[in-house]
C-alpha cells in the first residue's frame, strides 16, 4: 500500500489562556489517501479547525504544536521553515475557512484576491506581460468552474456584492486555483441554507472528480458525511474517537459517542423513531482527567474507562477509542 | 548692515490715521514723520516743519520744510498736510469710518493751506498744547492715500521716514529698508541724516521669555518691554546690555471716591500710607521705576517737585482708618486686568497687612475698563491702572483723569477748584503762568489722594553689543535712524 | 448611487452648519459689552457717536434680524470690522490663515507618520518591547499638557541647546518670495533650500507639540484596529493562500485597519484646531489661533465670532472629507 | 372549533435607511417585504412547525404575532381576542398568555442579571408573586427545566449553551402561558444538546398543555416536533398542512426541493430523483413578480412569472400556493 | 493589554490618583504654607535643593514669593473638582439623553442627535474658549463651559450601546414579558451600558483636567488668587529663563495626575469591559 498523501500522527496542539492550558487537539492521528474524501465530524470546539490549521502551519500564539507529526507526501511539516511552508500553502494544500462571509477581504476586489494566489504560486504561468493575462484567464476559468456566471465581469466586484453561496464558491475557486493536491474544506456549508448547501457540496464533489484531488470535509453534520465522504473520523473533545469507512461507521458505530450522535438527530424518513439525547455536556478542555473524555456522559461507562484509552484499530480500516470497540452492538 | 528688533506686537494697521495703539505708532514712526517730534530730552522740536507760530490763541501757522520726499518720490507739499489733517478731522473720511485719532486734535476746527509752504491750524478755542499734540500725527501723501483708499492705507505705506516697507508678514515680522531719499530728520536732533542701517527687520515676539531668549541668542539687536526680572540675564550676558528710559506712563490705583469706604479722604490717605511702594519697586520692578506722589511725571511740563510724600507707615494708616471709623480695618476688592495681575496681588498683600484687606479680581482688559468707565456704574473699590502721557503735558493726563467727568476719571474725583485750575491751564498761553496753575492743582490732588499714587516705570530695552548710536525714547518710538550695527 | 450618497451627506451638513452658526451667533451676541463702545473706547466719544456707530453696525436691530444679516454676510465671507484693526475681519483672518494651516498640516503629517507605522509595528509585535514602548509613549502623549510641553521643548532645544529657533515661522534672511503664503510651499516653488530648511526648523517644535496628542491617539487606534484586523478570517485565509507576510500586512491588513484611523484622525483634527491657540501662543506663531486669543482679551468679538465659525465649519468639512475618504477605502459603504 | 391562534393576511415591511434625500425627492420607499400576507392558524395543544430559508421572514412572523414588531396590516386573533387591536394594558395582560423562546442562548439573557432575577422579573412585573412565594416559584421552574435551585444565584455566562436555553425556556414559561413561539430554539446548539432541548420542550408541552409555533430551518427537526407544518418562502406561506402528510407527499416544488436537499445519514433512503435548486434566494427588497419562487423553480412557466398563484385550500386542512398543482409540469 | 501594563503599574497609578485626591481634600492640613501668602523677599526663590533654596519651600517660590508646593496642592482642588464635577454632570445628562435617543428613537432621537451633531461640529477647546469669552472667567463658568459640550461624549457612547442593546434578544424578551420602555431602559439596558460609561468617564476626567488647564493657561480660567495648575504654568512662562521651576512643577503635576488617571482607567477598562481588550 502506498503512503497516504497526508499523515497526521499523535498531533497535539494547546493554547495558553488565562484560565489555563487548553489542549484543543490531543493526540490526533489520521491519514488522507490520494483521491479520497475524508469527513471530519465533531461538535463545536472539538478541535476540527485547529487540527487542520496545524496542517496548514497556521497555529498562532498563544497556540503551539506540542507534539506529533504531520507528513505531507512523505515530508514532515512540523517545524518546516516558514518560506517553504508558504510555498506549500495555496499550491499543494489549500484550505477554505468556516465562514465565507468573513474570509474574503472586504476591501479588495475578488479579482485581486484570486489573482494574487495565481501570481504567487503560478510557476507554470508565462513570465512578463503575458503572465497577468494568463493568470486572469485562469481566474476566470476557475470562477466559471465553480459556477459564477459572467466571471470575467465580476473580477472587479467586491465580496459584499456577492451572495453568501457565491462567496463560498469564490473561496473554493481561490483555493482550487493552483490545483492543489489536497483541499481542506472547513465547514463549507454551515452558514448556508440547505438548498445552497446542497449546491456547494455537489460542486466540491464534482470538482474532486474532475481534478482528482483529495478532500478533507469538515462538518458537524453526519448526514453530509454520509452522502459525500468515503471515510470519516469522529472528533470529541480534541481526540478522534472513531474512524473508518463512512457506511460502516454509520451502520455499526463502535464508540458510544458516535452512536449517541446518530440517535440524537431526527431523520426525515423515520420521523416516528424517537430521538435520544446524549445527556450532559461537552467537557471543558482545561484540566481533563486522564481517562475517556466521554466517560461522564457515557451510558456504558465502566471502571476501565478511568484509565487512558488508546485509539486502536479493531478491524480492517476501522479504529476507535473505546474499551468496548471490539464488541458490535 | 541689518538691524533686527524683537518687538512685542504686530502693528494693527499701517494707516497712521486709523488706530489708537502705542505699539503701532512706534512702528509707524520708522516709516512716517510728524510735523513735530521730541528730542531725546523730550523737548519739542520741528520735524517736517521748519517752525510754528501762534498767530492768535486760536490760530497756529506752520512753515513746511522743503526738500522732503515721500517714499514714492513725490515731494511733500502743503496739500499733503491739509489732506492728512482733514482726513483726521472729517467724520467718515476713512472709507466710512471716522479716525479714532480725531480726539487727539482737541478743538482743532480746520487745517487750511496758506501757500505752498504754510499751513494754518484753526481752533475753536485756545489750546496751547497743539504743538505737543502734533507729535502724534504722521503725515501721509495725498495722492497715495487717495489712490490706495482706506483698505490700501492699512497695508501699504508711503511716508517720509528713514525707512520704507519691503514686506509685512502679519503677526510675524516687518522688513524695512533704508529710504535713500530721506530728508534727514529733525535738524535739532543730533546726527541728523540718512538712516545708518540698510535694512531693519522688526520681528514680532509677543512672548516675553521668547523675546529675551532671542536677544540672548543673538537673533535680535533690540527688544522692547524687557521684563524687569530678566535684567539680570541680559546684564550677565557679555553680548547684551540693558537700556532704559523714564517712561511717560503714570501708574496708580484708582480709588472709588464716590463710594464707601474710599469716599472718605482719610481712608484714601491711609491706603497711600499702607503701601510700601519702595519694596514693590525694588522687588517687582528691579528698582526700575520712580515713585510718584502725584499725577505727573517729573519730566512733564508743570511738574511740582515739592509735593508731600505719603511715606510707608502702617501705624499711621491704621490710625487714619480708625479715625475714619474703621478700627478693625476694611474689606475691599482690587480690580486688575491680566498683565497687572502680579502687581495687583503684591499690592493687595501689602495693603492687607495694614488692615485694608484686599481681594484681587482679575478680569480681561476691556471688561474691567467697562466696569470703571466714567459714565459706567463704577461699582468697584479699587482699580490698578495707568495713564500714558506721551506729550508730557498736563492736558493729556491731568484733565482726562482728574477733571470732573474726564474720560479717564475712573476714581470719580471731583473738585471744583481743580476743575477751574485745569480749565484755566488749558487756555493759558503764558508758559510760566500755566506751569504755576498746574503746580497748585497737583498739590490739591495729592492732598486729597483720589488714588494710591504708585510710580512711573522705566521703559526697559535689551540691546546687543553690536548696536551703537541708538537710545530708547520716552515716547516709546523706535527712532531707528541712528541705530547702527557692526 | 454614489453621487446620491454624496449629495445625501452634503445635505446632512446643512442643518449641522446652520446649528453651528446659530450657536456661534448667540455665543457672541449674548456676550456682555457693547462692541460699539469697545470700538470707541478712549476716544471721547459722545453718546450720539456711539449710537450712530451702533446703528451702522446694526446693533440696534432685533436679534433675529441681526442673525439673518449675520448669516447673509457670513455666506459671502463678510464678518464686519475687526474692532481693533479697524479693517474687515475677513481680511485680517485671511492674513493669518496660511500660517495656521501650515502648522496644522505639519502637525497632522507628524501625527500620521508617527502613528501609523508605530501602530502597525506595535500590533504585529504585540507584547514586544516596541509595543510596550509605544503604549507607554502613547499614554504620555495623551496626558501631556501641550502648553507646558511646548515650553519645555522651547527651553531645551531653543533656549539652552540653541538648536532651533525660539519664535516665529521664519527668519528674514531666509524669507521666500510670498506666492502662496505657505512658507514651505513657497520655498520649494522658489527653489530656496535655505528657506525650506529654516521654515522647517521653525515648524519642528510647534508641530511636534501640536501633533503629539493626536499621534498618541492615532497610534492606539491603529494598533487596536490592526490587532482586530489581524484576527480576522480573511487574514488567515490570505495566509492559507501562501501569500508573503509583507503583502498580507501592507495590503490585506492595513487597508482595513486604516478605516478607524481615518475617522479618528478627522475627529482629532478638532483638538488640532483648538490646540493651535495654545501652541501658537507659546511659540509666537503668526497664525489665527494666537490672533483669536489676543482678540478675546481686547474683546474683539467680531473677529472671535468669525474665527470660531471658521474653525467649526472647517472641522465639519474635514469630517465630511474623511467620510468621503472612508467611502473610498471601504467598498462596503460605497453604495 | 375555532383555532387558538388565527393569523390573517399579516403584512410587515421594514423600511430601510432611506435618508433625507430620498424623503426629500420622494424616491420610491425601499422596503424589506418580510411578511407579505401570511395567514395561518394553530389549534390549542398543537405544534405548528414553520420552516423556510434564512431571511424568509420566520422570526418576523413570530414577533409580529406577539406584537414585538408591530405588523403593518392583517390581524392576529388569540383565544378570540384581536391581539392587533389591544392597547398597552391589554397587550401586557396578553403577554401572560403568549410567550417566546429565542434562538441565541447567548444574547437572550441579560448578562448583568443573576438567573434568579431573570426568572423573577416576569412574576414581579405582573404582580403574580413576591417574597418566599416568588422564590419558590423560581425554584420550581428551574427544576422543571432540568436545572438546580442553586443555579438561581449564578450569572448567564456561567452556563453552557444548552443550560442557557433552559433558562430561556423557564423565563418564557414562568408566566404559565398557553402559547409559545419557539424561534429556532435549537439551531445554535450542538447536535448532542439539541435533542435534550427538543425533548424538554416536548415534555413541557405535554405536562403544561402548551401550544407551540416552532420555527426552524431544519426540516427534520420540524417534522419531528410538529403536528402541522407551514413552509415559508420570501415572506409568504407556500404550503401548509398536517406534518406527516406534507412531508410524505409535498405538493409545492419548493417543499420538495427543501426535502431533497437535506443530507441523510441513511443512504439507503435517498431519493433517486433529486430536486436541486439553482441560484440564490432573491432579495426580499425586490421580490420577483408573479410566483416568488419562479426564479428557482424547475417547473416555472410564463404564468408563474407574471401571476401570483392562489392559495388553494385542499382536503385534510392542507394549503398549497402553486399554479401547477395538482400536476406539476414534467 | 495585561502584559503591556503590568498590574503593579496600574496599582501605582491608582495610588497616585488617590494621593492627589487626598491631597486636594486635605489641602489646608497638607500644604506647608498659605497658598496666597506673598513674600516679595522670596520672589522667584529656587527649590530647596538649589543654591539659595530653602527646604521650607521645597519647590521654590513664584514671582510673588508664594510657595509653589502649597499652590500646587491647592491647585489640585481646582483641577480635580472641575474634572470630576464636569464629568459627573456630563455623564448624568449624557446617559439620560443617550438612553432616550437610543431606545425611544423617533423624534427624540432626531432632536438629541441633531444637537449632538451640532456640538460635535465645534472643536472642543474652541467651543470652550468661545463660551469663556462670553461668560467671563471663574470656576462655575468653567464647569458650565465644559459641561455644555462634554455631555455629548457619554451621550454618543450610551446611544450607540443602547441602539445595540435594544436589538438584543434579552431586551426583546423583556418586552415579551410585558415590561414598559422605562423599565427596560432602567433594568435591562442601563446595567449593560454602565461599564463603557464608567470607562469613558474616567478617561474624560483626565481630558477635562487638561482642558481646564489649557483654558487657565490662556487666561480664561479660574480667578486669582485661586490657583489652577494651568494658570500657574502661564504665570511662570515669563520667568522660564531664570526661574524654570515656576511653571515646570505645576505642569508636571498635571502630567502626573492625568497620566495616572489614564493608566488607571486603562486598567479599569481591562477589568470592566472585555470588548476593549486589544
Ligand atoms: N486562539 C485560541 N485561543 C484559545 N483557545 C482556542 C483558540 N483557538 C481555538 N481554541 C480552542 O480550541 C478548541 C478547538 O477549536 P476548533 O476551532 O478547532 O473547534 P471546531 O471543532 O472547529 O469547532 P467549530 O465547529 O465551532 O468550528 C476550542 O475549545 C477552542 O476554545
Ligand atoms: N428590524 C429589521 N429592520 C429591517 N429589516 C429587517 C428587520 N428584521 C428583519 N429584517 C429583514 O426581514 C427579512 C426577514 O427577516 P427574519 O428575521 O424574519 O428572517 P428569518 O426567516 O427569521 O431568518 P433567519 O433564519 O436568518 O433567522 C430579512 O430580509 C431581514 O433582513
Ligand atoms: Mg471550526
Ligand atoms: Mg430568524
Amino acid at each position: 500500500m502506498t503512503e497516504p498523501l497526508l499523515s497526521i500522527a499523535d498531533l497535539r496542539v494547546a493554547f495558553a489562556t488565562r484560565q489555563g492550558l487548553v489542549r484543543a487537539v490531543d493526540g490526533v492521528s489520521l491519514d488522507v489517501r490520494e483521491g479520497e474524501c475524508l469527513g471530519i465530524v465533531g461538535e463545536s470546539g472539538s478541535g476540527k479547525s485547529v487540527t487542520f490549521a496545524g496542517v496548514m502551519g497556521l497555529i498562532r500564539p498563544p497556540g503551539r504544536i506540542e507534539g506529533g507529526s504531520i507528513r505531507f507526501e512523505g515530508r514532515e511539516l512540523v517545524g518546516l521553515d516558514p518560506q517553504a511552508y508558504r510555498r506549500l500553502r495555496g499550491r499543494d494544500i489549500a484550505m477554505t475557512l468556516q465562514d465565507a462571509q468573513t474570509s474574503l477581504n472586504p476591501a479588495l476586489t475578488v479579482g485581486t484576491q484570486i489573482l494574487e494566489v495565481l501570481l504567487a504560486h503560478g510557476d507554470d504561468l508565462p513570465s512578463g506581460r503575458a503572465r497577468l493575462r494568463a493568470a486572469r484567464q485562469r481566474a476566470v476559468d476557475m470562477m466559471t468552474l465553480v459556477g459564477i456566471p459572467a466571471a470575467a465581469r465580476r473580477l472587479g466586484d467586491y465580496p459584499h456584492q456577492f451572495s453568501g453561496g457565491m462567496r463560498q464558491r469564490m473561496m473554493i475557486a481561490i483555493a482550487l486555483s493552483c490545483r492543489p493536491k489536497l483541499l481542506i474544506a472547513d465547514e463549507p456549508t454551515t452558514a448556508l441554507d440547505v438548498t445552497i448547501q446542497a449546491q456547494v457540496l455537489e460542486l466540491i464533489a464534482s470538482i474532486r472528480a474532475t481534478l482528482g484531488m483529495s478532500v478533507v470535509l469538515i462538518t458537524h453534520d453526519l448526514g453530509v458525511v454520509a452522502e459525500y465522504c468515503d471515510r470519516v473520523a469522529v472528533l470529541y473533545a480534541g481526540q478522534i474517537v472513531e474512524s473508518g469507512p463512512t457506511a460502516q461507521v454509520i451502520s455499526d458505530p463502535r464508540h458510544p459517542y458516535t452512536a449517541g450522535l446518530l440517535r440524537s438527530v431526527p431523520v426525515l424518513s423515520h420521523l416516528d423513531r424517537p430521538i435520544h439525547p446524549i445527556e450532559g455536556q461537552v467537557p471543558d478542555l482545561i484540566d481533563l482527567p486522564p481517562g475517556c473524555r466521554f466517560l461522564p456522559r457515557c451510558p456504558m461507562a465502566r471502571t476501565a474507562c478511568h484509565n487512558p484509552v488508546p485509539f486502536h484499530a479493531f478491524a480492517e480500516g476501522r479504529a476507535a477509542r473505546c474499551v468496548l470497540a471490539e464488541a458490535p452492538r | 548692515a541689518e538691524l533686527r528688533i524683537g518687538f512685542t506686537l504686530d502693528p494693527l494697521t499701517l494707516d497712521p490715521a486709523n488706530h489708537r495703539s502705542r505699539e503701532t505708532e512706534s512702528v509707524l514712526r520708522t516709516m512716517y514723520n510728524g510735523l513735530v517730534a521730541h528730542d531725546p530730552a523730550m523737548k519739542l522740536v520741528p520735524e517736517l516743519v521748519e517752525s510754528w507760530q501762534w498767530i492768535d490763541p486760536r490760530t497756529m501757522e506752520v512753515t513746511l520744510r522743503s526738500g522732503v520726499k515721500f517714499h514714492s518720490g513725490a515731494p511733500m507739499t502743503a496739500d499733503d498736510i491739509v489732506y492728512t489733517f482733514t482726513r483726521l478731522l472729517t467724520d467718515g473720511a476713512l472709507g466710512g469710518q471716522t479716525s479714532p485719532r480725531k480726539s487727539l486734535l482737541g478743538p482743532t476746527k480746520a487745517v487750511v493751506k496758506v501757500d505752498d509752504r504754510s499751513v494754518r491750524f484753526e481752533l475753536s478755542e485756545p489750546w496751547p498744547v497743539l504743538p505737543a499734540m502734533l507729535t502724534f500725527q504722521e503725515v501721509v501723501s495725498k495722492s497715495f492715500a487717495e489712490k490706495a483708499g482706506a483698505a490700501g492705507m492699512a497695508t501699504q505705506e508711503d511716508g517720509t521716514g528713514p525707512f520704507r516697507l519691503v514686506q509685512w508678514r502679519r503677526g510675524d515680522s516687518l522688513v524695512l529698508e533704508r529710504f535713500p531719499g530721506y530728508f534727514g530728520g529733525a535738524p535739532a536732533i543730533p546726527v541728523a541724516g540718512k538712516a545708518c542701517t540698510d535694512r531693519v527687520i522688526i520681528k514680532i515676539i509677543p512672548e516675553n521669555a521668547s523675546r529675551v531668549a532671542a536677544l540672548l541668542a543673538g537673533d535680535v539687536d533690540i527688544i522692547n518691554e524687557l521684563p524687569a526680572h530678566d535684567i539680570r540675564n541680559v546684564e550677565a550676558n557679555p553680548n547684551t546690555r540693558v537700556m532704559a528710559v523714564n517712561g511717560t506712563r503714570t501708574f496708580f490705583v484708582a480709588l472709588n471716591n464716590n463710594r464707601a469706604p474710599f469716599n472718605d479722604v482719610r481712608v484714601r490717605q491711609a491706603a497711600n500710607h499702607a503701601l510700601n511702594r519702595k519694596l514693590i519697586i525694588a522687588k517687582l520692578l528691579n528698582g526700575r521705576a520712580e515713585p510718584l506722589n502725584g499725577v505727573m511725571s517729573p519730566a512733564a511740563f508743570g511738574f511740582n517737585p515739592d509735593l508731600p510724600t505719603y511715606g510707608y507707615d502702617v501705624n499711621r494708616a491704621k490710625a487714619l482708618l480708625a479715625e475714619a471709623g474703621h478700627p478693625n480695618g476694611i474689606d475691599v476688592t482690587l480690580d486688575a486686568d491680566g498683565p497687572q495681575k502680579d502687581m495687583a496681588e503684591a499690592i493687595a498683600a501689602l495693603l492687607t497687612q495694614a488692615g485694608i484687606r484686599t481681594k484681587v479680581a482679575v478680569g480681561d482688559g476691556s471688561q474691567v475698563r467697562d466696569k470703571w468707565a466714567v459714565n459706567g456704574k463704577r461699582e468697584g473699590d479699587m482699580w490698578i491702572t495707568s495713564w500714558g502721557n506721551g506729550s508730557l503735558d498736563p492736558t493729556d493726563i491731568f484733565e482726562p483723569t482728574l477733571a470732573t467727568g474726564g474720560r479717564g476719571n475712573s476714581a470719580g474725583y471731583s473738585n471744583k477748584q481743580v476743575d477751574a485750575l485745569l480749565a484755566e491751564g488749558g487756555r493759558e498761553t503764558d508758559t510760566a503762568k500755566r506751569a504755576a496753575i498746574y503746580r497748585t492743582a497737583q498739590a490739591i490732588v495729592t492732598k486729597e489722594a483720589p488714588w494710591i499714587f504708585l510710580w512711573l516705570p522705566q521703559d526697559l530695552y535689551g540691546v546687543s553689543a553690536r548696536l551703537s548710536g541708538w537710545s530708547p525714547a520716552a515716547s516709546g518710538w523706535l527712532n531707528l535712524r541712528d541705530a547702527c550695527v557692526q | 448611487m454614489r453621487s446620491v450618497a454624496l449629495l445625501q451627506r452634503l445635505l446632512h451638513l446643512v442643518p449641522v452648519l446652520f446649528g453651528v452658526t446659530v450657536i456661534v451667533f448667540l455665543m457672541m451676541s449674548l456676550t456682555p459689552g457693547d462692541p460699539a463702545e469697545i470700538m470707541l473706547a478712549n476716544q471721547n466719544a459722545t453718546p450720539e457717536q456711539v449710537a450712530s456707530l451702533r446703528h451702522d453696525m446694526g446693533l440696534d436691530r432685533s436679534l433675529p434680524t441681526r442673525f439673518v444679516t449675520f448669516v447673509g454676510h457670513a455666506v459671502q465671507g463678510e464678518f464686519g470690522l475687526s474692532l481693533f484693526h479697524r479693517r474687515p475681519v475677513a481680511a485680517v483672518i485671511a492674513e493669518r490663515l496660511p500660517a495656521t494651516i501650515e502648522l496644522s498640516a505639519a502637525a497632522l503629517l507628524f501625527a500620521l507618520f508617527m502613528a501609523i507605522p508605530l501602530g502597525v509595528v506595535a500590533a504585529v509585535h504585540r507584547g514586544g518591547i516596541l509595543d510596550r514602548l509605544a503604549t507607554v509613549g502613547s499614554l504620555f502623549g495623551v496626558s501631556l499638557p501641550g502648553f507646558w510641553f511646548g515650553i519645555l521643548l522651547l527651553l531645551a532645544f531653543a533656549v539652552n541647546l540653541r538648536l532651533l529657533p525660539v519664535s516665529g515661522a521664519i527668519d528674514f534672511a531666509h524669507q521666500p518670495p510670498g506666492l502662496t503664503g505657505f512658507l514651505v510651499i513657497d520655498s520649494v516653488l522658489a527653489g530656496r533650500m535655505d528657506s525650506l530648511g529654516n521654515a522647517l526648523a521653525h515648524l519642528l517644535l510647534p508641530a511636534i507639540t501640536l501633533g503629539l496628542p493626536m499621534a498618541a491617539i492615532l497610534m492606539r487606534v491603529t494598533r487596536a484596529s490592526m490587532l482586530e484586523v489581524l484576527r480576522q478570517d480573511y487574514i488567515t485565509f490570505a495566509e492559507a493562500k501562501g501569500l508573503g507576510r509583507t503583502r498580507i500586512l501592507a495590503l490585506h491588513a492595513l487597508k482595513n485597519a486604516l478605516l478607524p484611523t481615518v475617522t479618528v484622525a478627522a475627529i482629532e483634527t478638532g483638538s488640532l484646531l483648538g490646540g493651535n491657540m495654545v501652541v501658537e501662543t507659546v511659540f509666537g506663531w503668526p497664525g489665527l489661533g494666537r490672533l483669536v486669543v489676543e482678540s478675546i482679551f481686547v474683546r474683539n468679538y467680531p473677529l472671535v465670532q468669525a474665527a470660531v465659525l471658521l474653525y467649526a465649519v472647517t472641522y465639519v468639512l474635514v469630517n465630511f472629507v474623511a467620510d468621503m475618504l472612508y467611502t473610498v477605502l471601504n467598498p462596503r459603504v460605497r453604495m | 372549533m375555532s383555532p387558538l391562534l388565527d393569523v390573517k393576511d399579516l403584512v410587515k415591511h421594514y423600511g430601510v435607511g432611506q435618508g433625507l434625500l430620498g424623503r426629500l425627492f420622494g424616491a420610491p420607499p425601499r422596503k424589506v417585504q418580510a411578511l407579505n400576507g401570511v395567514s395561518l392558524h394553530v389549534g390549542a395543544g398543537e405544534t405548528l412547525g414553520l420552516i423556510g430559508e434564512s431571511g424568509c421572514g420566520k422570526s418576523t412572523l413570530g414577533r409580529a404575532i406577539l406584537r414585538l414588531h408591530e405588523p403593518d396590516s392583517g390581524s392576529v386573533t388569540f383565544g378570540g381576542v384581536d391581539v392587533t387591536a389591544l392597547d398597552t394594558g391589554g397587550l401586557k395582560a396578553m403577554r401572560r398568555r403568549m410567550q417566546i423562546i429565542f434562538q441565541n442562548p447567548y444574547a437572550s439573557l441579560n448578562p448583568r442579571k443573576p438567573v434568579g432575577e431573570i426568572l423573577a422579573q416576569p412574576l414581579r412585573l405582573h404582580r403574580l408573586a413576591e417574597g418566599a412565594a416568588l422564590r419558590e416559584r423560581v425554584r420550581e421552574m428551574l427544576e422543571h427545566v432540568g436545572l438546580r435551585a442553586a443555579h438561581a444565584d449564578r450569572y448567564p455566562h456561567q452556563f453552557s449553551g444548552g443550560q442557557r436555553q433552559r433558562i430561556g425556556i423557564a423565563r418564557a414559561l414562568i408566566l404559565n402561558p398557553e402559547f409559545v413561539v419557539c424561534d429556532e430554539p435549537v439551531s445554535a446548539l450542538d447536535v448532542s444538546v439539541q435533542a435534550q432541548i427538543i425533548d424538554l420542550l416536548a415534555r413541557l408541552k405535554r405536562e403544561l398543555g402548551l401550544t407551540y409555533l416552532f420555527i426552524s430551518h431544519d426540516i427534520a427537526v420540524i417534522g419531528y416536533v410538529s403536528d402541522r407544518v407551514a413552509v415559508m418562502y420570501l415572506g409568504e406561506i407556500v404550503e401548509n398542512g398536517p406534518a406527516r402528510a406534507v412531508l410524505r407527499r409535498p405538493y409545492h416544488p419548493y417543499t420538495r426541493a427543501l426535502m431533497s436537499a437535506v443530507p441523510r445519514v441513511d443512504r439507503a433512503d435517498q431519493q433517486q430523483e433529486r430536486v436541486r435548486l439553482h441560484g440564490d434566494l432573491p432579495s426580499p427588497m425586490d421580490p420577483p413578480p408573479g410566483c416568488r419562487f419562479h426564479t428557482r423553480c424547475g417547473f416555472a412557466t410564463d404564468l408563474c412569472r407574471s401571476v401570483a398563484p392562489l392559495r388553494r385550500q385542499l382536503e385534510e386542512d392542507r394549503m398549497v400556493a402553486c399554479h401547477h398543482f395538482p400536476e406539476p409540469a414534467p | 493589554m495585561a502584559e503591556l501594563l503590568p498590574g503593579r503599574l496600574a496599582r501605582l497609578a491608582a495610588l497616585t490618583v488617590l494621593a492627589f485626591v487626598l491631597m486636594a481634600a486635605f489641602a489646608p492640613w497638607v500644604a506647608p504654607h498659605d497658598p496666597g501668602a506673598t513674600d516679595l523677599f522670596r520672589r522667584l526663590q529656587p527649590p530647596g535643593w538649589m543654591e539659595e533654596g530653602d527646604w521650607a519651600f521645597p519647590l521654590g517660590c513664584d514671582a510673588l514669593g508664594r510657595d509653589i508646593l502649597s499652590r500646587i496642592i491647592y491647585g489640585a482642588r481646582v483641577s480635580i473638582f472641575i474634572g470630576v464635577v464636569v464629568v459627573l454632570i456630563a455623564t448624568m445628562i449624557g446617559v439620560a439623553a443617550g438612553l432616550a435617543a437610543g431606545y425611544l428613537r423617533g423624534w427624540v432621537d432626531r432632536v438629541i442627535s441633531g444637537l449632538v451633531d451640532i456640538l460635535l461640529g465645534f472643536p472642543y477647546l474652541i467651543f470652550a474658549v468661545g463660551l469663556m469669552a462670553m461668560m467671563g472667567p471663574g470656576v462655575l463658568n468653567m464647569v458650565l463651559a465644559l459641561a455644555y459640550k462634554e455631555w455629548v461624549v457619554p451621550c454618543r457612547v450610551v446611544r450607540g450601546e443602547t441602539l445595540a442593546a435594544r436589538e438584543t434578544e434579552y431586551v426583546e424578551a423583556a418586552r415579551a414579558i410585558g415590561a414598559s420602555s422605562a423599565t427596560i431602559m432602567a433594568h435591562e439596558v442601563l446595567p449593560n451600558i454602565l461599564s463603557p460609561v464608567i470607562v469613558v468617564a474616567t478617561v474624560r476626567i483626565a481630558q477635562v483636567i487638561i482642558l481646564e488647564a489649557s483654558l487657565s493657561f490662556l487666561g480664561l480660567g479660574v480667578q486669582p488668587p485661586a490657583a489652577s495648575w494651568g494658570s500657574m504654568v502661564a504665570d511662570g512662562r515669563g520667568y522660564i529663563l531664570d526661574a524654570w521651576w515656576v511653571s515646570t512643577f505645576p505642569g508636571f503635576a498635571i502630567l502626573l495626575l492625568v497620566l495616572s488617571i489614564n493608566v488607571a482607567s486603562q486598567a479599569v477598562r481591562d477589568a470592566l469591559d472585555p470588548r476593549f481588550h486589544d
